[in-house]
């Protein structure tokens, strides 16, 4: 199948008063056509920054690195500001987790839905309409003339995430990268909005790069996934191979911590991951996990720790092999 | 809508009658204008025929309210010092007034909007740094300071500037740089810190990854978002220059209602300047009616569906 | 039977709120008639959507609201009668963000203290002694006793507000989304602890969430609430094996728990958004309802009562 | 995004407590160690209170003693000045040096007692409305509409000429003018405040209305208040100075700095340093006030912005 | 701007006219328009003091109650309206009634009426002798076209005053500015000399520092109450000339001596005596004031009729003998009192300073002139530091009859000065009168009821070009003047 991204070695480093931040560390990862990818983690780990890094669209002091970041087959390192914008919106979009906020209010939606095309394609302002009729009618909004009309706040959330979706669906991308777009929503509306995105995204045959925090989202969407920890990420593979059998310590906590109806017995504890998530400031050595992890000796402090590739496309980062590593965690 | 308006129109009138209470409280309680309007050297009979003759020897609501009756029909009685009519008095000066306000504000408005638009998508540099020092000596510079050192250097030494009058609009360049300096600082800072939110805001963030380019982003979604307070600022602004041009005037000498007001304060001259404190307050409740419809204009979440 | 802790009866909230600048107020009932009552020792489930009421409901019973019809009973008294500092003795609140539900000015043996002082409690000689065994039982190290709460992660902030929640040893706990601001891997954290706390004091929670898998691992009985109302309650097990009103099966579907071999679920609600200033006339809930018929949209449906197991409909599912 | 999130770092120390968090006042520590604004706004105001603090000490002559044979004596660096009186003489033959140095005094007085006034009722009004909202909000709003609407500095003129110019009168007339902004400041902080969880916390933990605006609100309204506080001093100092400009401010012969500018004015396009002396020294001053309000405002300011 | 060379004369004063209809306004910039835009029945020539006829060819006294009047013929107003007897009636006999509430009665209260007896003859009757009549008429008793004022109004005349006098009114902007143009038929005999300057355009600039500006730049050509320093600053430079010139305006010191409001330490009269010794009035007039300004001993303008220092006693400058006298009356310690004032702030500060030199602790506070008259009269303020100009009137009934005869002003009320001062009013014979003042005079000086300070003087600066010659009288006459 045909990559539409490819991610070898991403860096992002934010300078903060307390030190150098380094937000996002070696992260590699490609996504094919008509293939979902999740970025998974906790709040903080990097995936919000990866996705800005591949967009270009990085605070104004973060500065990106990466050994190949190519996008159909252009290198995004190598190509300047208009050119990227030229990519951004029309080959490649992005739906924010906001929909609240992610509107301009000042303006309708139809005015922000035509502008994203009207801004990448020589099509006239009708042109421009009938395109966003189309798509509000496709993202399962109804009367979708008049709603040209109206402002983001006379909307739901998750009407405006629907528009949302249309919006990035404008120019027809290649990729879309959705950064938590349904964490903000109702669950009944976030079963709705990612059937929609899914179903869309076999439509048009495009690389969705899915990123949350919500391991039921992943598991039900995702055809590969990257778990991220610390601006790393720790383990990849299929969604079958990394939730059937997962190998990293922290992949294998965060699966014990949530209660699963059925599995989980009611009012019985559930597993834990003491301490918290470090936020990655100033130089760092050995592995980011350890302070946590039940299984960590002194070496991990030392030893620089790589991704272990188990069989293609199968990857954790440990020094223990994928048999130490599943040592049960002590339910404290 | 209507329920609105009339309820803005209901305030109004109400911080009306307040302020004409307190005005008209303030400075009749404080003494008898009758031998104010005696003049100087007027003896005992000529004041208490004054005092007869324009009603102050009445209870004070009384007073009041046969003021305000004729308030209401915009007849605010006759100056005892000039002999004429308050509203014709008024109406000869407010014409200066209006005109400094509204230049001191387009001149504020001109040159601090772009240089907090500036300052904000490069802060922490140089630009920055600039504009913030002149927001920050603005607002440390006594005005009628800065209007007599432009006296000196511009009028006196330079002679590149008249010095006082109203005769051309060259007249009226130092007195408006002197006013509408004063609301620099103001205007700057918050269309900094508006642009700096907004930049920040996720509907940039969107309209970015639309593939915008970065001068639509910054002037049709950033700068219309932020200028919504400042729009609401410039109104009270507006109002404050007005009332505030009273110092301008007197430097300048440009005879506006400021500086009618305090020279009408001092000769005790109460129904000129029970109409300007009102006519000024009046300017300034509309001016904020005005600055909500423009924001309404501007931000359709104020808006009717 | 013992009288449950808490009852309410017919509970209703009305706000009047702003509909825009340009517009009057209006009435919004974010609490529009509930009923619920929790017995000593029990974990009452409250989910549903955002906007509902739960969070209202949270605040009447502590008082923090102003009720605006029916009555709340707290141990069979009416807790109109009785004195705010009477039910601070009884129920404790526990919030959602542990960022904000801690005073940033205080340290954490103030924030602890709090209640203790606010009701005057005799002893402040082995106040000390208090803290430091709540802070144990709570899990928090000692030496972060004269912290403050920036200094702590969200974890230990939740576990302050759990101790200061407790130090007055309340019957009845408010637990309002007390893990949803908080990560996947503290989120258990916390959960263990309201777990072994619940045995430890045998308290009674109410635990307002929109996580059904928390709800059902927790609670004892659910309520399922929409645009103000209670639609369906019953025992949890009861409730997650047979849900009888068409919202709250929905609510069911949508919950992804995480399996790859399952795709994703179909609700069948429409996209239409309940609006509690302009609710829907009849069922609040027809106008997304696949049940829904004519007299859906004229008519209100009363609660009705089947083995313990309440549901508000029209159409329910039969008791299985 | 999650930038609100602590600071912390991985140490290679070993498996343990990894996380540090620096205290609140370690943070404000270090940053106002940045702040150059703060600093020198903060040396500025510093040095005017020793100043007022030490007028005696400092200035070489009695402020107030008058030798008309020795009038507008100009300054060092004029080639008619002399050392003994280093900053000249005025009008009266007092030496100006010691009158600055004085009028300090005087003008922080004025600054700080405006500004307790107009702080104490903004405050109040501000907490009030804020907190209770409703109704109580109404009737301060429309006390803070009624008193905008107002023209200030008309009213204070009016007032200070009708009652007769004194220290005092004008103190009070400014204070009851110039509340409005710290009640606007004041009582939107506060309904920001008033939102959080830890006030429903204190009420559901049974405190009194009164010890939750003692204790919950105020302390947090602390940083707001001080920024406030500092740069309505300033503003004061400078409304003293307008009114004394219109010759209607604190009376002769107290050495008021905007007293100071007024009488100098006379003296202005042949004298400039009668003017130039004070007005500098108020421009630094309520400079110094500005620089020390905005850089308390960006030290305390909430992690995350700027 | 203009100047010589548009033949524009610009001036500027602080004061803006509250109307130009003169009879109701009592302000000085009033009583210089008056001489130029009207002329009066007779004229006091400004240098030799001597009356002479202007719009009257002559005039007699009949008895000590009726005056006759022989006046000009084909004299015309400013709009044409030809001036003649009946004008004269009307202005007299509308003015001097109470019921037109003019603002300077007491300058025509005296007139019972006027009577026509002839086209252009004119009798007036008095009501008691007054023997400064012809002061009144030589001064504020303007004549005003009958038919047109009857016409247009009180109001409007003053807006639009119609005069005969050397200057017609051509442009009033209210509150910025008033230009007159010079009467072309300006009638040949008058004894104010024909006008030669063109325009005369009086801008009203409060700043004093603008005025000067303006001046120095060339945008004005005359100003005036410029303090000395200043004025003599201005005299340095090239295009400039000054003035000074002493004026009729004495200042001092007023004290209450009892009343039931407010706590008064002058009753004593050693503490007045010690205030009087307190201050250096010779160091102020030479430092402060300058130009040809001088101490007085007693509360009237040296030049006036009956205005003498004969005899009256006179208070040196001797602090230390002032803290004695304060230290017998009781203040060994000095003691806390308000000086209220009203105008020329330095001086009264230099008062002030002075007075704390010998432990009289003085607060200034200084006033509106119209709120100082209130509460003085009111009988609140202690110790006032007031000026009085008599209305340039050269005779002392118009300085001392507002402060010693009983008046609202008048707070001290010595029945016997009040006595000698209405004999002194009423007499017509001069020698009668002299008598009584001097006697008013010397008690008022013994008992230091005030404390007399000194003579004000105006400084005027103008540009070179124009000539330009200052009286004590204060009133500035541009038809005199003309370009070099
Ligand atoms: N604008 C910014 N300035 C400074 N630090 C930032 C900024 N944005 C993000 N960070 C920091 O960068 C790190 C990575 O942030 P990122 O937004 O990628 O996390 P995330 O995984 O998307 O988390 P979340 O689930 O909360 O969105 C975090 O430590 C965050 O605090
Ligand atoms: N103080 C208030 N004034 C006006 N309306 C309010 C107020 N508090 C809550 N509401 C409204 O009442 C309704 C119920 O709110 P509530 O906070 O109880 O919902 P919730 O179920 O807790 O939602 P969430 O899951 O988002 O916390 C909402 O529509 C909300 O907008
Ligand atoms: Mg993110
Ligand atoms: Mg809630």
């Amino acid at each position: 199948m045909k990559s539409v991204l490819e991610v070898k070695s991403l860096y992002v480093d934010l300078p903060l008063p307390a030190g150098m931040l380094h937000a996002v560390r070696n992260v590699s990862f490609h996504v094919n056509q008509g293939e979902t990818v999740s970025l998974v983690g906790e709040s903080g780990c990097g995936k919000s920054m990866t996705a800005l890094a591949v967009m270009n669209l990085l605070p104004r002091k973060g500065v990106r690195r990466a050994e190949v970041l190519s996008f159909e087959g252009r290198d995004l390192m190598k190509i300047d500001d208009s050119k990227m914008a030229d990519i951004r919106g029309n080959k490649m979009a992005m739906i924010f987790q906001e929909p609240m906020t992610s509107l301009d209010p000042c303006y309708t939606i139809g005015n922000q839905l035509e502008e994203a095309i009207l801004q990448h394609r020589k099509v006239s302002t009708a042109e421009a309409r009938d395109r966003a009729v189309f798509l509000l009618e496709k993202v399962g909004i109804t009367a979708a003339e008049s709603r040209l009309k109206q402002y983001p706040h006379q909307l739901s959330g998750g009407l405006r995430q629907r528009v949302m979706i249309a919006m990035g669906l404008m120019c027809g991308p290649s990729l879309i990268i959705a950064d938590e777009p349904t964490t903000a929503l109702d669950v009944t509306i976030q079963a709705q909005i990612l059937s929609l995105l899914a179903s869309l995204q076999q439509e048009f045959e495009m690389g969705l790069i899915l990123i949350t925090h919500d391991l039921g989202v992943v598991s039900r969407t995702a055809d590969r996934l990257a778990v991220m920890y610390c601006g790393e990420v720790v383990e990849t593979g299929t969604t079958e191979e990394v939730f059937d059998n997962p190998i990293h310590p922290y992949t294998r906590g965060l699966m014990d911590c949530i209660p699963v109806p059925g599995k989980t017995k009611p009012g019985e504890k559930l597993g834990s991951i003491p301490g918290m998530v470090p936020t990655p400031i100033g130089e760092l050595t050995g592995c980011s996990f350890r302070n946590r992890c039940p299984s960590a000796s002194p070496d991990c402090a030392r030893t620089e720790t790589r991704l272990i590739e188990i069989s293609p496309g199968r990857a954790y980062r440990c020094l223990l092999s994928p048999e130490a590593c599943a040592v049960e965690w002590n339910r404290a | 809508m209507i329920v609105y308006t009339l309820k803005r129109l209901g305030l109004a009138a109400l911080v009306a009658i307040t302020v004409s209470i307190i005005s008209f409280m303030l400075i009749r309680l404080s003494g008898d204008p009758a031998i104010a309007l005696a003049g100087e050297n007027a003896t005992s009979e000529q004041i208490e025929f004054i005092r007869i003759q324009y009603g102050f020897d009445r209870p004070l609501v009384i007073q009041y309210l046969d003021w305000a009756h004729r308030a209401l029909q915009a007849d605010f009685g006759e100056s005892p010092y000039f002999q004429q009519p308050v509203t014709r008095i008024i109406g000869d000066r407010i014409g200066v007034t209006l005109k400094l306000g509204v230049m001191s504000l387009i001149f504020a408005v001109a040159v601090s909007i772009p240089m907090g638009v500036l300052a904000s998508i490069r802060p922490n540099t140089w630009i920055d740094r600039i504009a913030l020092s002149i927001s920050v000596m603005g607002q440390a510079m006594p005005s009628f300071w800065f209007g007599l050192i432009m006296i000196i250097v511009l009028g006196v030494w330079l002679r590149l500037l008249p010095i006082s009058g109203t005769d051309s609009f060259a007249h009226y360049i130092m007195p408006t740089i002197a006013l509408g300096y004063y609301g620099i600082p103001a205007f700057m800072r918050l269309t900094r810190s508006g642009m700096l939110e907004v930049l920040s805001s996720d509907h940039i963030r969107t309209a970015r990854a639309k593939g915008l380019r970065w001068g639509k982003v910054l002037f049709k979604h950033a700068l219309r978002n932020a200028i919504i307070p400042v729009v609401a600022l410039a109104a009270v602004q507006l109002g404050f220059m007005l009332g505030g041009s009273i110092v301008i005037e007197s430097v300048f000498a440009l005879h506006g209602i400021g500086y009618l007001a305090w020279e009408s304060i001092g000769r005790r001259d109460l129904p000129v300047v029970q109409a300007i404190v009102l006519l000024l307050s009046m300017i300034f409740v509309a001016l904020t009616l005005l600055s909500d419809i423009i924001n309404a204009f501007l931000d359709p979440r104020i808006r009717v569906k | 039977m013992d009288e449950p802790i808490i009852r309410t009866v017919d509970v209703r909230k009305t706000y009047r709120v702003s509909a825009g600048t340009f517009k009057g107020k209006r009435s919004l009932h974010a609490v529009n008639g509930v009923s619920i009552s929790v017995k000593r020792g029990s974990v009452l489930g409250l989910v549903g959507e955002s906007g509902c009421g739960k969070s209202t409901m949270a605040k009447m019973i502590l008082r923090l609201e102003d009720i605006t019809g029916g009555e709340i009973y707290m141990n069979g008294k009416p807790v109109s009668s009785v004195s705010r500092k009477h039910i601070a003795r009884n129920i404790q609140p526990i919030f959602q963000d542990p960022y904000s539900s801690l005073n940033p000015r205080k340290n954490i043996y103030s924030i602890i203290t709090l209640p203790l002082r606010a009701l005057k409690v005799d002893g402040a000689s082995d106040r000390h002694k208090q803290v430091d065994e709540i802070m144990g039982v709570v899990g928090l190290a000692p030496r972060l006793k004269y912290n403050y709460p920036n200094q702590l992660s969200g974890g230990q902030r939740q576990r302050v507000a759990v101790a200061r929640a407790l130090i007055m040893h309340p019957d009845l706990v408010l637990c309002d989304e007390p893990t949803s601001a908080l990560d996947v891997s503290v989120q258990s954290q916390i959960l263990n602890l309201l777990i072994d706390l619940r045995k430890e004091f045998g308290l009674t929670y109410i635990l307002i969430s929109h996580n059904l898998a928390v709800v059902q691992h927790m609670a004892s009985r659910v309520a399922v609430m929409y645009l103000g109302r209670i639609v369906e309650e019953a025992d949890t097990q009861a409730l997650f094996r047979n849900p009888r009103h068409p919202y709250t099966q929905a609510l069911l579907t949508s919950v992804l728990t995480p399996n790859p071999h399952l795709g994703l679920p179909e609700t069948h609600l429409g996209i239409t958004y309940p609006n509690p200033i302009d609710p829907p006339p009849g069922c609040t809930f027809h106008p997304r309802c696949p049940k829904a018929d004519q007299r859906c949209s004229r008519e209100a449906p009363q609660p009705v009562v089947e083995k313990d197991h309440l549901v508000e409909c029209f159409h329910p599912e039969p008791v299985s | 995004m999650a930038t609100s999130a602590p600071i912390s770092k991985i140490l290679d120390a070993g498996l343990g407590e990894t996380v540090i968090f620096p205290s609140p006042g370690q943070v404000i520590r270090r940053r106002m160690r940045r702040h150059k604004g703060l600093i020198i706004g903060g040396i500025a105001v510093l040095l005017t209170f020793l100043v007022a603090v030490f007028a005696p000490v400092l200035a070489p002559h009695d402020p107030y003693a008058q030798d008309l044979s020795k009038r507008l004596i100009p300054p060092f660096w004029h080639e008619k000045g002399t050392w003994d009186h280093p900053l000249g003489t005025d009008n009266l033959g007092r030496d100006y040096l010691s009158r600055v140095v004085y009028g300090c005094r005087i003008s922080l007085i004025i600054g700080f007692s405006i500004m307790l006034i107009a702080v104490t009722i903004g405050t109040t009004m501000g907490i009030l409305a804020g907190y209770f909202g409703g109704t109580v909000d109404m009737v301060v709003s429309f006390l803070v509409t009624v008193r905008l609407a107002l023209p200030a500095v008309l009213v204070a003129l009016a007032v200070v000429v009708l009652i007769g110019g004194s220290m005092t009168v004008v103190i009070v007339a400014l204070g009851f003018l110039i509340w409005a902004r710290a009640a606007v400041v004041i009582r939107a902080s506060t309904q920001q405040i008033r939102s959080q969880d830890y006030v429903a916390a204190a009420q559901a933990a049974g405190c009194s209305t009164i010890r939750i605006l003692l204790t919950e609100i105020l302390p947090n309204l602390a940083d707001n208040l001080v920024v406030v506080a500092t740069l309505e001093i300033g503003r004061a100092i400078l409304l003293e100075a307008a009114l004394s400009f219109l010759g209607m401010g604190v009376q002769p012969p107290t050495p008021s700095w905007g007293l100071m500018i007024s009488e100098g004015k006379e003296f202005m396009l042949f004298f400039p340093y009668l003017i130039t002396i004070p007005g500098t020294a108020l421009f630094i001053l309520v400079l110094g006030m500005n620089l020390l309000g905005d850089g308390i405002r960006d030290v305390t300011a909430p992690e995350g912005r700027t | 701007w203009a100047g010589k060379k548009d033949d524009v004369l610009n001036i500027a004063w602080e004061k803006e006219l509250e109307t130009l209809n003169l009879y109701y306004q009592t302000a000085r910039e009033g009583v210089i328009l008056g001489r130029h835009i009207f002329d009066r029945l007779i004229h006091r020539d400004p240098e030799s003091g001597e009356y002479k006829g202007c719009l009257a060819k002559s005039f007699k006294w009949i008895d000590s109650v009726t005056m006759e009047f022989e006046l000009r013929e084909g004299i015309t107003f400013h709009n044409g309206e030809k001036f003649d007897a009946d004008d004269v009636v009307f202005t007299l006999n509308h003015m001097s009634n109470p019921e037109n509430k003019v603002k300077v009665y007491q300058y025509v209260g005296w007139i019972k009426n006027a009577e026509k007896l002839g086209p252009y003859k004119v009798k007036i009757n008095l009501k008691d002798p007054t023997p400064a009549a012809f002061e009144f008429l030589a001064g504020p008793v303007m004549i005003y076209p009958d038919e047109y004022y009857q016409k247009v109004g009180m109001k409007e005349f003053g807006v639009a005053p119609i005069g005969t006098g050397p200057y017609k009114v051509v442009k009033v902007t209210p509150g910025k500015e008033i230009v007159m143009k010079k009467n072309e038929n300006y009638f040949k005999e008058s004894p104010k000399g024909q006008p030669v300057i063109g325009t005369i355009r009086q801008r009203t600039i409060p700043e004093a520092n603008t005025k000067m500006a303006e001046l120095m730049t060339g945008g004005l050509d005359w100003i005036w109450h410029i303090p000395k320093d200043q004025a003599e600053k201005l005299a340095q430079m090239p295009n400039i000339d000054v003035v000074a010139a002493e004026t009729m305006r004495v200042g001092f010191l007023y004290f209450l001596l009892d009343s039931p409001q407010v706590k008064t330490p002058f009753t004593d009269i050693r503490v007045r005596k010690a205030v009087a010794h307190a201050i250096d009035r010779e160091a102020i007039v030479k430092n402060l004031v300058g130009g040809d300004s001088k101490v007085v001993h007693t509360t009237c303008y040296p030049k006036q009729f009956g205005c003498t220092e004969e005899g009256v006693t006179k208070y040196d400058y001797n602090p230390e003998k002032a803290k004695k006298l304060l230290a017998e009356a009781g203040y060994p310690n000095g003691l806390d009192v308000d000086l209220h004032a009203y105008r020329d702030r330095p001086y009264a500060e230099a008062v002030v300073n002075y007075l704390r030199d010998s432990g009289i602790r003085a607060k200034l506070q200084y006033m509106q002139y119209s709120a100082l008259r209130e509460i003085g009269r009111a009988r609140k303020v202690p110790m006032a530091f007031w000026t009085w100009g008599s209305n340039s009137v050269y005779d002392i009934s118009a300085f001392v009859g507002n402060w010693y005869k009983g008046t609202g002003d008048d707070v001290i009320r010595d029945p016997q000065v009040m006595e000698w001062l209405n004999k002194g009013d009423t007499s017509i014979d001069p020698a009668v009168r002299k008598e009584n003042y001097k006697k008013a005079l010397q008690k008022i000086t013994e008992q230091a009821y005030t404390v007399p300070l000194f003579t004000w003087v105006a400084n005027y600066a103008f540009s070179k070009e124009l000539d330009f010659k200052a009286w004590p009288d204060e009133i500035p006459r541009f038809y005199m003047s003309k370009w070099k």
